[in-house]
Order: structure tokens, then C-alpha cells, then sequence
């Protein structure tokens, strides 16, 4: 089964990365676009015997745990025979 | 504006006391906006207002020949010749640290880097005193002991990242500082970080908002709402709810700083600035009342020119923020354009947000109307000042005295390789490695000596720096602890060829609402005076973190010194390390029956026991004029002050590879009457272990009896072994490689994994 | 000189002081490089490398200028952030990663000369092994299988990281580089990156010496160059 | 308007990342995870006045010149509109 995990920051925490990506491409003109935020992105792999309920719990714990900061950090998850369902 | 009426809730929220809050009705003569009240409660948190410290900082000796600039300012200044001078101060980041490593500790770099440049230096070197609790829990631990250890390899982790990153994208060498272990530290990590900067001597900036009329400028980062209220955060002990202030947490951003050093030293340069201080703790609000208050002037803002990244802030929240990377500069009326042009060129924003004026007042207005009109004096002299009670605890900590532990060599020896490994004395060098130490090419002596050494390009001369503190004495006897740590400083620079020229300091302490701490807290500062007087090295200025303590269990009082000295010809920089094979190896000063609150007494007992070593200042005053003058005259190849662990760690150290340079073994006979366990861990200060060759032992040894010092030729270097015996008995006995081996072992292997995880959680893309 | 960049004083103050060669700095916002011989890309953190390392680097005005500037067959060398930018412009091939073991390393470490018909390398000797230090966290040099194959059979792999003996070994490879590929040219050959920082490495003062043979091969071709014109 | 960019890299590449960071799971417990990649997200506001058309334009654009490196990344662009639909 494959999953994937959505990280972004916090919205009120600041981002240089987002900001100094913006910065650069107004200068070499992307001039309609306002804001970048940056996260990052994870394709997980599980175990095939693992049922749809058990990697979810497994992906949150590692989300929360490994994959992002909960201090300023949010993410999301989204497991594959979810989605296509 | 609708701005919460004000009640006894909300002040004490704040931090303050209803004295306190009765005081700023008097000094204002009316009750305080909510803005205002914010602004109060920052400027007299225990962080900015320093008060329970200030009735004891007092008796620090301040003054010396090479002192320009003393505690004060942004930073402390000395003089090393030929123009130049040195800018340098300590900085503690331990709360924020504990709620977000990674962001915390870069943010600490951050902040003292601004110190520095704010005072027109660049920063060339930076360093850093980590204090972690246990990484690895005991085999029969109980999980939350094992949880406790997880966390603490991740604070570990985080931390060093976190330093590295902010260092090494700005460009400055981190070259040096300490680790150290105490489950002390498991809810309270310590983190205090170190830079020093050279500025040319006519070319020094102070944070004065000097001339009535002139323009202040905001420059660097948008403000947001980053850190509202982390000085008074700094001011509380941490309990369950540090976690809800979790919101608060600052980033980071070096490259934006780097831009704003260059930024800053050019308009320096350019003549047009004549104040400039950093945003740190406090922000706007410090740098504002501070500048002002420091030129006998005052300052009015209008906030709603202040740069924002967010939407919506009021008034409280941006004079609160702590949003990184901001300084606000006075410059010269009719140069404002000049300025600004500068920071465009290197794309930050500058803005003109308010006036100096003749008022002595701070005044702060949005959309017009006056929202704060505060005397500066009563943010920063008439802040409140405590002489809190002191109380020496009823019974001394430790039992008096530590005997041997063990009965035979084999036990010794294994004591030995456990002294060797454990986290506190092991190699660091996972720690630096992190650390690019040496851009700039000035490094001289990479970390991994008693002390780092810069070069300063196109002078004869070098700088050497060391931060040291050792909280197991200042557990045992904060007074006589504080003078073994400056004398241990003393002694690294000495063993690098330095002359020890002034400190800056940072006094980590549990509650001073506690009269034991503050008792602690009196003792070390005495301690510390006593040995700046003795060997003429006046404060420069330092930090005090209070509160370090979590549910009530607080930390072992903990000063670290940073102490900077002047190598006079760089040729005569030195290291610890042996050079090579066939050389004598001296030990000056003696060892005596030290095993109290040492390295062997927690390797063998578990816990502090015993007295701490005792110091006779004036010896290590002489042993330290004997050693440079060794040094200097070109007798000897290496020197290493004896320290964590005593005598045959700071050999094996001696001998251990470093760089390019291979591993030189050694065989010594400790000779005399103490116990084989003393000679070989006691910690007894004033010794400094030497190698020469043989021709120039005698001149050493007659240096060191002009000089009123003990010597003693302890054997030679040479072979692939660490041999030591004991008045003839042979006790150690093994090869170098594999004693380094498990010494370089001990971090990377408690550390991997915590590292990895580190790396993804840090945002690094 | 990019904004971010850290090493540029450091490779100014080696030409300057220790090769003896003149030198000037060139601002990221110059669209041209001048009447200068040669460029040198420092190291450091271009626009704090938020993106990927050298990404936004490579938009800058000069970037066009040093482009315009190799075509003509001028000499150009990256040094750690200079090689990342010189990949991601396109101008060697090939893309630095993040280290293997996920952090940033400053170390010494050693690197065999591999190849010395280079303008960059005249001085060395085949199988010379360097020690010259690095400080970065992304120098996984990656390449698809083409391109290694290339530049394995024309010679383009500069040098390769080694232990002291000149063994290209796993254990001697500090950041998980393909082939061990510590620095490559392009194919004409005056374009030439690197991830060591061989200006770190020119002084016995700060530990070694060695780097100062690749500014020394520059020095000597840019004399021959100016002979024969 | 906002959109989505997805960078990953392309599955010839090794990803030294996703590599350590499956190796690091593995030995805290994570039993059940085989595989792990990481890529990086961008959220991009643009101009409201952007039509769709010149959005996704503009955003590959973008995606292919400055936010991925197509000697190792692949990308894939999500407009919000487009989401909704
Ligand atoms: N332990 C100390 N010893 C001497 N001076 C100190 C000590 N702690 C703080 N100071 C001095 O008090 C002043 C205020 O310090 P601080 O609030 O940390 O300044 P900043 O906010 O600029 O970092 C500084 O000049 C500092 O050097
Ligand atoms: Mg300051």
C-alpha cells in the first residue's frame, strides 16, 4: 500500500524558504505571483499485509513523530486505496 | 483601537506582581494602556531588567588596560593592538532551545551574532557551551527514564543542527565551545552561544539614538508575530503548560542575515549611521527604550510604518515581536536616502518609522493617536530591582571525602576506559564536524585543542578563545567552582600560547525566587571576582538565565566563561597534541589528592561526592606565566592543561590523531605518594602537561623553578601504546588506536538515528 | 559574488596574497564578467540555497555573462556552492545531492588527481592525492548512467575522493558521490567544478598546502595563454 | 488563485533523504514501512485577475525552470480551480 504525507508550516509561522523563492522569481519575472509557501512531501511505501486502518495509525504516528515539527508544522495524509476510492 | 481593559488577571499573566504594577502606575501617574502593560512586562522580565541579578553583577571587576568597552553594550571590546579590537559576548538560548531545538539554537546564533556586527565588528568566530541531559538510559531504566534519553538525543540533535546551519549559511567558522552531561539538564538543556568580531578601533558603533531629530530607521525582516512574549517566556520555570506556549516559536533565516551584516557595514562604513542595536529579546521595544535611554534621549515611533508579514497586528504585538533579523539604526538627519539605498542594494527593506527625540520619553503611535507614552528611564533604570534573600543550604551537599574505589590495575584500567567514553569527556567531533570551522581561513587551531585560534590576516598576532564551565563543582561549592572554572579558561589559553586578556560570561541558574540559587548564585559571582582579580582579566559583559528549571527540579548552577587572549606572535600558537615520537614529556605543576566532584568520582560512584579541588590562585598564576614563557622562548612542542578526568585522560588526549596528524603513544611513571587512583583522575588544577625534546628539558625545568612551579619529567612520547605506570607499576596499558577508537565512538553511536530525523524535522529542504 | 556567498574573500585573499595573481570581485547583478581571464564561482550559500543549492543562483544576470563567457572558452571553476551553481546553469552536467548521511561535514579529506591535461590540473601528477578539506551538506554528486559513462570515457573526472594512499574506496567517499566524483570538467574542458575547497588548503598555517597546486596550474596556463596572444 | 506543485525525484535517482530516513524508522520500530520518498511541496498563491489558463501556464512555466531540476526531478502542478472541478 502506498501513502503519501503532506507537510507544510504552521500559517502565522515564517517561511525563508518560501520567502526568499518568492523574492527570487519576482526579480526574474514571474510577476503574478503573490506568495510561495514551501513543504514537503512523502511517498511512503507499507508492507502489503497491512490493512487500510493499521496504516493509517502507523503514517500519523510518523507524521507526527518523524516527518514533521508539530511545533510549527501541520500535515496531511492521504493513504492511495483512499483516494481512488 | 479596542485593547483589553486591564485586570489583576491580565497583569499577572504578564509576569508582573501587583507591586510592580502599583510601581508603573506611579512612574506613569495613571494606569497603563494594554499596550504600555506589554511593554512593561517585557522591559522588567527577569531577562531585560536583570533584576535579581544586578545587586550582584555589581561586584564583578570590570576595568583593564585592554578593556574599551565593558558590560554595557551590545558587546565587550578589547584591544589587540595595531588598530583593531575585539567584540565579543555569550548569550544563552535555553528556554527556547527546550520548546523547538533546531529554531531555538539557530536563533541563539543568530541573535549574538547582531551583538556583534551591531557594534560594527565582523564576526569571525563563534562558539558554543551545550549542556544535554543523559543520552543513553541505565539497562534496567524504566521507560519514561528511556522516553527522557530519546528526547534528549533529539534535543541533542536538533541543537547541534540547528547551530550549524545558522553558522554555516552565514559564513562564520564555529570553532570551538563544550558539551557536557548531567541529568540536570534532561528538561533543561542549556545552550549559550558565543562570537567574537574585530572592528577597526575608531570605527566601534554603539546602540545610541543620539541628535534630536534624526531618523530612525527599521531594517531587516518583516515583523510578525513570532515570539510575542519569549522574554518574559525566559523568565518562568517550565512546567505542562510550556507546551501551549508552543505557538511563539521564532525562525530563523541566515541568509537574510548575512545580507544584513553586509548591509550594516557598509552603511558603517559610509558615515551616514551614528546608532544602531539589534531586535532581540523584547524587539522593538528594547532596542527603542534602550537606544534612547543609553543617549540621555528619546524616541517616537509610528507603528504603523513598521514593516509587517502579517495582517492586522496591533500595536502590543508589534513592539512585542521577536521576529529575527531586525535592527533599528539612528542615522544622520538628511541621510536617510543614503541608508535606505544600501539595503536595497542588498534587496532587505528600510524604512524611516520614527524620530529621535528631546523628551527622554518612548512614544508610539498608531494611526495617529498615542497608544504609548512611557519615560525611558522607567523601562530601564527604574525598573525593579530585588535584593532577593540568600540562603546557604544547612548541610553541604557531598560527603567530604572520596576514597579509591578500586583494589586492583585491572579495575583501575577499567575505570580508565569508562572515564575515557563517558559522553562529557568523549570526542565531540560529531558535534563539529557539523560545524564548517574553518571559512574565512583564519583557523588556526581547529576544534579539538584546549582553545581555538584564529590568525587575524595581515598581523603578526592571533586570537585564542574557550568557553569552559564545570557545574559538578558549582554543585558542590559555587564559590571555590567558579574559580576553578575561570582558572580552567585561564589555563587553556596559556597551553595555546595566549595571553588571557578578558572574559564575558553567562551565569545559567535555576529560580531565584529560591534562596539556596540565589545564595549559588552570590557565590559564584564572588568566585568568579576573586579569580578575574588574580589573574587581571576584568568582565566584558556576559548574560544571566534564570529559571532553568522544570516541575520544580532545577539545574546545577552553571556559569560558562568565554574567555578571549592574544597570541603575540602566531608562530608561538600551540596545541595539545604530541608532535612526535622520542620526546620528553613534562608535567608542570603537581598533582595532588583530588578525587572530589570529578569525573572518576561519577564513574565510580554514580553520583558527586567528595570536596572540590583545591586552588591556590596564585600557583595557577605562576604556572601560567612559567607555561607561556615555555611557550614562548620555543622549548616545547605541545601543551595541554590537565582537566575533566585528571592526568591520564588529559595524556591519552595528547596522544590521540588529530587532522593530518598521526596518533603519538607514551609511556609515563607518575611517581609519589598519592594513591595510583589520584595520580592518574585527580582533577588538581595548575598543571599543564608538556612535551619538548630532550636538550630543552633542563631550560623548562629551570624556567619553572624561577617561577616558583613544581615540574616533573613524567617519560617520553613515542610507540603505538598508551603506557602508565604508577611509581613503577604498570597500570595502563594499551593501544592509542583502540582507546580513540572507543573515544571518537562514544557520540556517533548514541547519535545517528537522533540526527537523521533531526534532519527531516528541520525543515532543511 | 552572489548574495550569500562566504567563501569569496577567502578565494580573493589565496590569489591575491598567496598565488600573487590580480583579482577582483564580480557582483551577481554585473551582466558581464568584464576583460578578466578567468572566473572562479566561491563557495557559501547563494541566496541562502532554500530551493536547491545554486538554483536561484543561476537566474542571476552575471550567470548569463560567465555562460557567454565559457563559450567563448574562457577558464571557469566552481568551488562547492559554484559547482552546484555551475550544474544547475547547465554548464557541467549532472546534480549535487544531499550528503548520504544527511548532514553537513567539514573535514579534511583526501581526493586523487585523476587527470592533469586540464587547465586546472597541469601542475599535478596522475594518481597525486590532495588533502584539501570540505564544508557542505549537499555534495552527492549524482548523473544518470549516460552521462557517467561519459565522463568516465573522456576523461572528465577530475578528481576522486581517496584515502591517503590514493585508494578510491566506500569508506574514503564522505557524502555518498557517485564514482567517488569529487570534481568534473565539461567537455571542452574549461569549465571545471568541485566540491573541496582547495583555498582552504593553500597555507601551512591553516594545516595544508595542497589546494595551492590548482592555483598555481591556473596561473601557469593563464601565462601561457597570454604568450602565445 | 492558488496552486500545487509537486516535486519528486525521479525514481532512477537515489534518494539519499527518503534512504536515511527509512533507515533511521526502521531501527526506532517502524516495522511495517518499506519504502520511503521525499519530495517537496509548493503551495503558489497568484494574482487574482490570473485566468486559469495563464495560471497553469505561468506555473509550469515556473515549475520547470525554477522549482524543479529536470536533470533529477520530475514535477506535478494541481490548480486549485482545477481541484475543485
Ligand atoms: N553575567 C554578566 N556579567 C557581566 N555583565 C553582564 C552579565 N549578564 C549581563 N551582563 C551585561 O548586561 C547587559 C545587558 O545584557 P543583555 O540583556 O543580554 O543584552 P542584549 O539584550 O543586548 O543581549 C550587557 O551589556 C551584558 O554584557
Ligand atoms: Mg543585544
Amino acid at each position: 500500500m502506498k501513502a503519501k504525507v503532506y507537510v507544510t508550516l504552521k500559517p502565522s509561522v515564517l517561511d525563508p524558504q518560501g520567502k526568499a523563492i518568492h523574492h527570487a522569481i519576482e526579480t526574474i519575472g514571474y510577476g503574478t505571483i503573490t506568495d510561495v509557501r514551501q513543504g514537503k512531501y512523502f511517498e511512503i511505501t507499507l508492507d502489503d499485509a497491512t490493512s487500510a486502518e493499521e496504516a493509517r495509525a502507523e503514517i500519523t504516528r510518523l507524521a507526527n513523530d518523524v516527518l514533521s515539527n508539530p511545533v510549527i508544522e501541520d500535515f496531511r495524509i492521504e493513504l492511495d486505496s483512499e483516494s481512488e476510492a | 483601537m479596542n485593547e483589553p481593559v486591564i485586570t489583576p488577571e491580565l497583569v499577572k499573566s504578564h509576569g508582573l506582581t501587583e507591586e510592580e504594577y502599583g510601581r508603573i502606575e506611579e512612574l506613569l501617574g495613571r494606569a497603563p494602556s494594554f499596550t504600555e502593560l506589554g511593554i512593561f512586562s517585557v522591559m522588567w522580565s527577569e531577562h531585560c531588567s536583570y533584576k535579581s541579578s544586578r545587586v550582584h553583577l555589581r561586584r564583578l571587576p570590570t576595568k583593564g588596560e585592554a578593556v574599551l568597552q565593558g558590560p554595557g553594550e551590545n558587546a565587550g571590546i578589547v584591544d589587540v593592538g595595531g588598530g583593531l579590537a575585539a567584540a565579543f559576548k555569550i548569550e544563552s538560548h535555553n528556554h527556547p532551545s527546550f520548546i523547538e531545538p533546531y529554531q531555538g539554537a539557530a536563533t541563539g546564533v543568530g541573535g549574538i551574532l547582531r551583538d556583534i556586527f551591531t557594534m560594527g565588528a565582523r564576526p569571525l568566530a563563534a562558539m558554543n557551551s551545550l549542556h544535554f541531559g543523559p543520552l543513553k538510559a541505565g539497562a534496567d531504566a524504566s521507560a519514561e527514564e528511556r522516553a527522557t534519553a530519546a528526547r534528549n538525543r533529539s534535543i541533542v540533535a536538533g541543537v547541534v543542527k540547528g547551530i550549524g546551519d545558522y553558522g554555516n549559511a552565514f559564513g562564520v567558522p564555529t570553532i570551538g565551545g563544550e558539551v557536557r552531561f548531567s541529568p540536570c539538564y534532561s528538561r533543561n538543556p542549556l545552550v549559550n552561544a558565543f562570537t567574537l568580531g574585530i572592528v577597526r578601533r575608531d570605527q566601534i558603533f554603539y546602540g545610541r539614538a543620539a541628535g534630536v531629530g534624526n531618523p530612525v530607521i527599521y531594517v531587516g525582516a518583516k515583523t510578525g508575530r513570532d515570539g510575542i512574549h519569549g522574554a518574559t517566556m525566559a523568565s518562568e520555570e517550565f512546567g505542562e503548560e510550556a507546551q501551549s506556549k508552543r505557538p511563539t516559536v521564532q525562525v530563523g533565516d541566515p541568509f537574510l542575515e548575512k545580507l544584513l551584516l553586509e548591509a550594516c557595514l557598509e552603511a558603517m562604513r559610509e558615515g551616514a549611521v551614528v546608532g544602531i542595536q539589534d531586535m532581540g529579546a523584547a524587539g522593538l521595544t528594547s532596542s527603542s527604550s534602550e537606544m534612547g535611554s543609553r543617549a540621555g534621549t528619546g524616541i517616537e515611533i509610528d507603528i504603523d510604518l513598521v514593516p509587517q508579514r502579517e495582517t492586522g497586528m496591533s500595536a502590543y504585538e508589534i513592539m512585542l515581536s521577536e521576529s529575527q533579523e531586525r535592527m533599528l539604526i539612528v542615522a544622520e538627519a538628511g541621510r536617510e536616502r543614503q541608508v535606505i539605498d544600501i539595503f536595497k542594494k542588498w534587496e532587505l527593506d528600510a524604512v524611516v518609522i520614527g524620530r529621535v527625540t528631546d523628551d527622554h520619553r518612548l512614544r508610539i503611535r498608531q494611526a495617529g493617536e498615542v497608544v504609548a507614552d512611557i519615560p525611558n528611564s522607567a523601562l530601564t533604570d527604574s525598573a525593579p530591582v530585588y535584593d532577593r534573600p540568600v540562603k546557604a543550604p544547612d548541610s553541604p551537599p557531598a560527603a567530604p571525602e572520596v576514597g579509591q574505589a578500586e583494589g586492583s590495575n585491572e579495575e583501575l584500567d577499567a575505570t580508565f576506559m569508562r572515564i575515557v567514553t563517558s559522553p562529557t569527556v568523549a570526542s565531540k567531533e560529531w558535534v563539529y564536524h557539523q560545524y564548517d570551522h574553518m571559512v574565512r581561513t583564519n583557523t588556526v587551531v581547529l576544534p579539538g585543542s584546549d582553545a581555538a585560534v584564529i590568525r587575524i590576516k595581515e598581523k603578526r598576532n592571533s586570537l585564542a578563545m574557550t568557553l569552559d564551565s564545570n557545574a559538578r563543582y558549582c554543585r558542590v561549592d559555587p564559590r571555590a567552582g567558579a574559580r576553578l572554572v575561570v582558572s580552567e579558561s585561564w589555563r587553556n589559553l596559556i597551553a595555546s600560547g595566549a595571553r588571557p586578556l578578558a572574559l564575558t560570561n553567562c551565569l545559567n541558574f535555576a529560580s531565584p525566587e529560591r534562596p539556596e540559587v540565589m545564595w549559588q548564585f552570590s557565590e559564584v559571582i564572588d568566585g568568579m571576582s576573586e579569580a578575574c582579580r588574580a589573574f587581571n582579566t576584568p568582565v566584558t559583559g556576559g548574560n544571566v538565565s534564570f529559571y532553568n528549571e522544570t516541575d520544580g527540579r532545577g539545574i546545577y548552577p552553571t556559569p560558562v566563561i568565554g574567555m578571549v587572549g592574544l597570541v603575540s606572535d602566531t608562530r608561538h600558537v600551540t596545541t595539545q597534541w604530541f608532535k612526535q615520537g622520542g620526546r620528553a614529556i613534562v608535567l608542570l605543576g603537581a598533582t595532588s589528592d583530588d578525587l572530589g566532584a570529578s569525573e572518576y568520582v561519577l564513574a565510580t560512584r554514580g553520583r558527586l561526592e567528595g570536596r572540590v579541588p583545591a586552588l591556590d590562585l596564585d600557583l595557577e598564576r605562576r604556572v601560567g606565566e612559567a607555561c607561556l614563557k615555555v611557550i614562548e622562548s620555543g622549548l616545547v612542542e605541545s601543551a595541554h592543561d590537565c582537566s575533566d578526568g585528571g592526568l591520564a585522560i588529559a595524556l591519552s588526549e595528547c596522544a590521540f590523531s588529530s587532522y593530518r596528524r598521526k596518533a603519538v603513544g607514551f609511556e609515563v611513571n607518575l611517581e609519589g605518594g598519592l594513591g595510583a587512583a589520584a595520580h592518574l583522575f585527580a582533577e588538581t588544577p595548575s598543571r599543564i602537561v608538556v612535551s619538548a625534546p630532550d636538550e630543552n628539558v633542563d631550560t623548562i625545568m629551570e624556567l619553572a623553578k624561577e617561577h616558583g612551579v613544581p615540574a616533573a619529567r613524567l617519560g617520553r612520547t613515542g610507540g603505538e601504546r598508551l603506557k602508565i605506570r604508577v611509581n613503577g607499576e604498570p597500570v595502563i596499558d594499551r593501544p592509542v588506536s583502540e582507546v580513540e577508537a572507543a573515544w571518537r565512538r562514544v557520540l556517533p553511536s548514541m547519535l545517528e538515528v537522533a540526527s537523521l530525523i533531526a534532519a527531516e524535522e528541520s525543515r532543511t529542504s | 559574488m552572489f548574495p550569500g556567498s562566504n567563501c569569496d574573500h577567502d578565494t580573493y585573499h589565496i590569489i591575491s596574497k598567496v598565488i600573487g595573481q590580480p583579482v577582483d570581485f564580480i557582483w551577481h547583478r554585473q551582466a558581464s564578467v568584464g576583460d578578466c581571464d578567468a572566473v572562479i564561482l566561491p563557495g557559501g550559500f547563494s541566496y541562502g540555497d532554500y530551493l536547491r543549492t545554486g538554483a536561484i543562483a543561476r537566474f542571476s544576470p552575471v550567470m548569463g555573462a560567465v555562460k557567454e563567457f565559457a563559450s567563448r572558452g574562457g577558464l571557469v571553476m566552481g568551488i562547492c556552492n559554484g559547482f552546484q551553481i555551475l550544474c544547475e546553469a547547465g554548464l557541467l552536467p549532472g546534480a549535487l545531492l544531499r550528503n548520504s548521511n544527511l548532514k553537513f561535514i567539514c573535514e579534511h579529506v583526501n581526493m586523487r588527481v585523476e587527470v592533469t591535461d586540464t587547465p586546472f590540473t597541469s601542475r599535478c601528477q596522475r594518481g597525486q592525492v590532495l588533502s584539501v578539506p570540505i564544508a557542505h551538506g549537499d555534495g552527492n554528486y549524482f548523473c544518470d548512467p549516460g552521462t557517467l559513462a561519459e565522463l568516465q570515457r573522456d576523461d572528465r573526472i577530475i578528481f576522486r575522493y581517496s584515502d591517503a594512499q590514493g585508494g578510491v574506496t566506500r569508506e574514503s567517499n564522505p557524502n555518498g558521490s557517485l564514482d567517488n566524483i569529487a570534481g568534473i570538467c565539461n567537455r571542452e574542458r574549461n569549465v571545471i567544478g568541485l566540491m573541496p575547497h582547495p583555498e582552504r588548503a593553500s597555507e601551512e598555517l591553516l594545516g595544508s598546502n595542497d589546494g595551492r597546486i590548482i592555483f598555481r596550474s591556473l596561473a601557469d596556463t593563464l601565462a601561457e595563454l597570454a604568450k602565445a596572444s
